[in-house]
């Protein structure tokens, strides 16, 4: 049985000064809103923060960054958030600009033993200068090396208290491959359901993955509503 | 709205009705962010088309009806959308297995500039601020072919289809086709290709406002879309 | 919609003498049976056969072995066949014996674009002798290489007409990976069922990675028999 | 049933029973195939212990009754077994990108011959036919402890605890612990340090059966199982 928190602050205790913290989601969806706030609480500063997107201005990430929290940010696309250019052109923050594919690869590999792979994404562009570049096959790959952090986030949908768990539709995203890149990991979830509920066959994450759980509300800020009328 | 504006979206239109002739029936395809995705809105009925979301979705139906709206649905340009009936959902180390493992048939996505060696730069421009290349770096090496759309000129006027490319690239070598308002050029190991040349326009018009040398096809299509 | 076969000859047309052809399954758990049937009936030769296991002396690839159609073998464990001993100490049968571990990680690669990754499996053993170590880290790995096939043929519990793939329990093993690696993959699969009944968050492998499907009766032959008494 | 094989059996039990101390409550743990099976019939109620079988089964339960075999539902071994209410289903990729990555906590496995610096020889014979490595070789990089329980000396009485391997190895310098029918033994930088005597061996009957030096722990604990 996993511990099982009851407050967001507690349950980011782990993440000190100077910590590097991977944070599931994709844009905005599949964040773990509470324990990003629970962050900002805690106040724990210099942070490495490695996550695909910064959130926007007023939520997810871009409150650790309006907090000044974060020093060096690893991510594929940031152009979410008027302060994180603001504080990047004020050199008060590293960026390190990584290939999505390249970055979720790169954090499987943190959680799988693989201190490095070769890829061909990059090659040619200013993201492979000082990388080895290898041919395979008479084809050219840029060596990639792998991600780790002293603390995962991530949500999901459901888990049991083995820290089993479900995500739900595109909220997987980068989730799964962070909670196993993580020395400790903590899974912010929308459901907390008994042992044996969960299927098997249907497990994205097991629970080996995850040292600790805690049940959160959702806001689900959506970034782009998109519809169409009805008929 | 402006005449200007009504003939820009008029283009784009053009453009993506032009680059929807690419798609085969069964073919798996990545729409980029911006115009490509647009692409989707005039995919011809009949055709069983399965379009990919680098977020990890694979199977991607209509905007949603209000009432149908999940949050943890969206594409990769973040904007909501349903899941069609094959659809199915992966993580994001797994969706790029599937892109970098060229399981696509073909990619559409836009451009900035396109080199004669099918070079690509579309995702910085030096002195602006850098958004961050998302998985575009990924996408031009995983698709079987790499469509490219964009404006063949810029908003001053000058060419985007150049010998060099002067921007950061996104990835050497990898275009095979660019679709633009004024032409269809193929990459080929030769050089470009004039393969089409749009209603409304010459092949000299082409010519003038492409930097990189054309050779034009023997089997050139005019007034093509 | 995917080809859908009815003949299990038809559906391994693919495969020709020297063809590569990856084969899913942990020992007999899992395996596409009545495809293996469909290869010895074709009667392909030299095959090179990437799989686990090579099954049992009259069952799975087993039936591949004592047919010879197999040149060489590349699998973990090939312990349950004595056939198989017979032909390599005759030098009728190659063996590239590969870690487990390694085994699947190239055959993901194969299918996921990695040209080669890094591994600390088989560093200092025989395994390693001739491949690339390398150390980071301070710690040593050794460089292995994708492996990918001209035809993979899998095994399914459930399978839309999209090829959408839905494995049971243990017998999802190698399957996964192998589907992805394959230039054409062909599914055996238990049921097919209608569009739309398999939940887009439980698919095991996306319709991207098959190109076949067909209905198979399994035998499902168990190896070890172990149960307890009931109470 | 032979003496000799009666004392086999309740060595192999002796051993097991041991390994079964090195399991604390909350871990993960991979068995080898064999000896390494058995412990987890020793495993003492009250401790929460997740199993790891690397053909993608997290959460072994006890083997089926007749009623419940799946044919679907095997471990490493090719037994037929059960899923616990925990259990999950992966991949055999991911099987072992959880086990190379160092997720379990302990992995118990069977040796031929363990050298002084942590060198496990456990899968080849020279001239005898090559069956594989199966998954040793990477469960031996991939949990954070490494026990190996064996017999403490051949069948023809020879010492299995070597200044050297002089089989192939499976992995370099992985061993933490062994564990045999008369020691308990660390493997340290230092080299080979001697914790437990088993009950019916003296320390120097120990050391007289090990090729390879041992040092002889301050808290040696005697007649320790």
């Amino acid at each position: 049985m996993k511990k099982i928190y009851t407050t967001f602050q507690e349950a980011v205790k782990e993440i000190r000064d100077h910590s590097t913290v991977m944070v599931g989601g994709f844009g905005l969806v599949g964040i773990p809103e509470n324990l990003i706030l629970g962050i900002v609480e805690s106040g724990a500063k210099h942070l490495t923060v490695i996550s695909n997107n910064c959130g926007v201005d007023d939520w997810g990430l871009g409150l650790l960054l309006e907090n000044k929290q974060i020093d060096k940010m690893i991510g594929s696309y940031v152009g979410e958030n008027k302060e994180f250019e603001r504080q990047v052109l004020a050199g008060e923050l590293e960026v390190e600009l990584t290939p999505q594919g390249s970055l979720a690869e790169k954090i499987r590999a943190g959680g799988a033993g693989i201190p490095a792979f070769y890829t061909p994404a990059g090659v040619g562009t200013p993201i492979a200068e000082g990388k080895e570049i290898r041919e395979f096959d008479g084809r050219e790959y840029v060596l990639e090396e792998a991600l780790t952090a002293d603390v995962s986030l991530v949500r999901a949908a459901r888990a049991d208290r083995f820290g089993n768990l479900v995500y739900n539709k595109t909220a997987r995203n980068f989730n799964p491959e962070i909670a196993a890149a993580g020395k400790v990991t903590i899974a912010e979830v929308e459901e907390l359901v008994d042992p044996g509920e969960l299927d098997g066959d249907h497990i994205h994450t097991p629970g080996i993955y995850v040292q600790g759980l805690i049940e959160g509300q959702q806001e689900k800020r959506i970034e782009r509503l998109t519809v169409r009328q009805e008929a | 709205m402006s005449t200007v504006k009504q003939d820009k979206a008029v283009q784009r239109e053009k453009i993506a009705r032009r680059a929807e002739r690419e798609i085969e029936s069964g073919f798996y395809v990545n729409l980029g962010i911006g115009m490509p995705t647009m692409v989707a809105n005039y995919i011809q009925p009949g055709k069983e088309v399965v379009l990919q979301s680098e977020n990890g979705l694979l199977g991607i139906g209509p905007s949603p009806y209000e009432s149908e709206v999940d949050p943890d649905l969206i594409n990769a340009g973040k904007e909501t959308v349903t899941a069609s009936v094959s659809g199915s959902y992966c993580s994001s180390a797994e969706s790029f297995a599937m892109i970098r493992g060229e399981h696509l048939d073909l990619a559409i996505l836009g451009g900035m500039e396109v080199a004669a060696n099918g070079d690509l730069a579309n995702w910085m421009i030096p002195g602006k601020v850098i958004k961050g290349m998302g998985g575009a770096m990924d996408i031009v090496h995983g698709a079987k072919k790499i469509v490219i759309i964009m404006d063949h000129v810029s908003k001053h006027g000058t060419p985007k289809i150049l010998k060099e490319c002067t921007l950061p690239l996104t990835g050497k070598g990898v275009v095979d086709r660019i679709i633009t308002d004024r032409a269809v050029i193929d990459v080929t190991d030769a050089g470009l290709l004039l393969r089409e040349v749009a209603e409304g326009f010459t092949v000299q018009e082409v010519i003038d406002s492409t930097e990189a040398p054309l050779e034009v096809s023997g089997s050139l299509k005019e007034a093509g879309y």
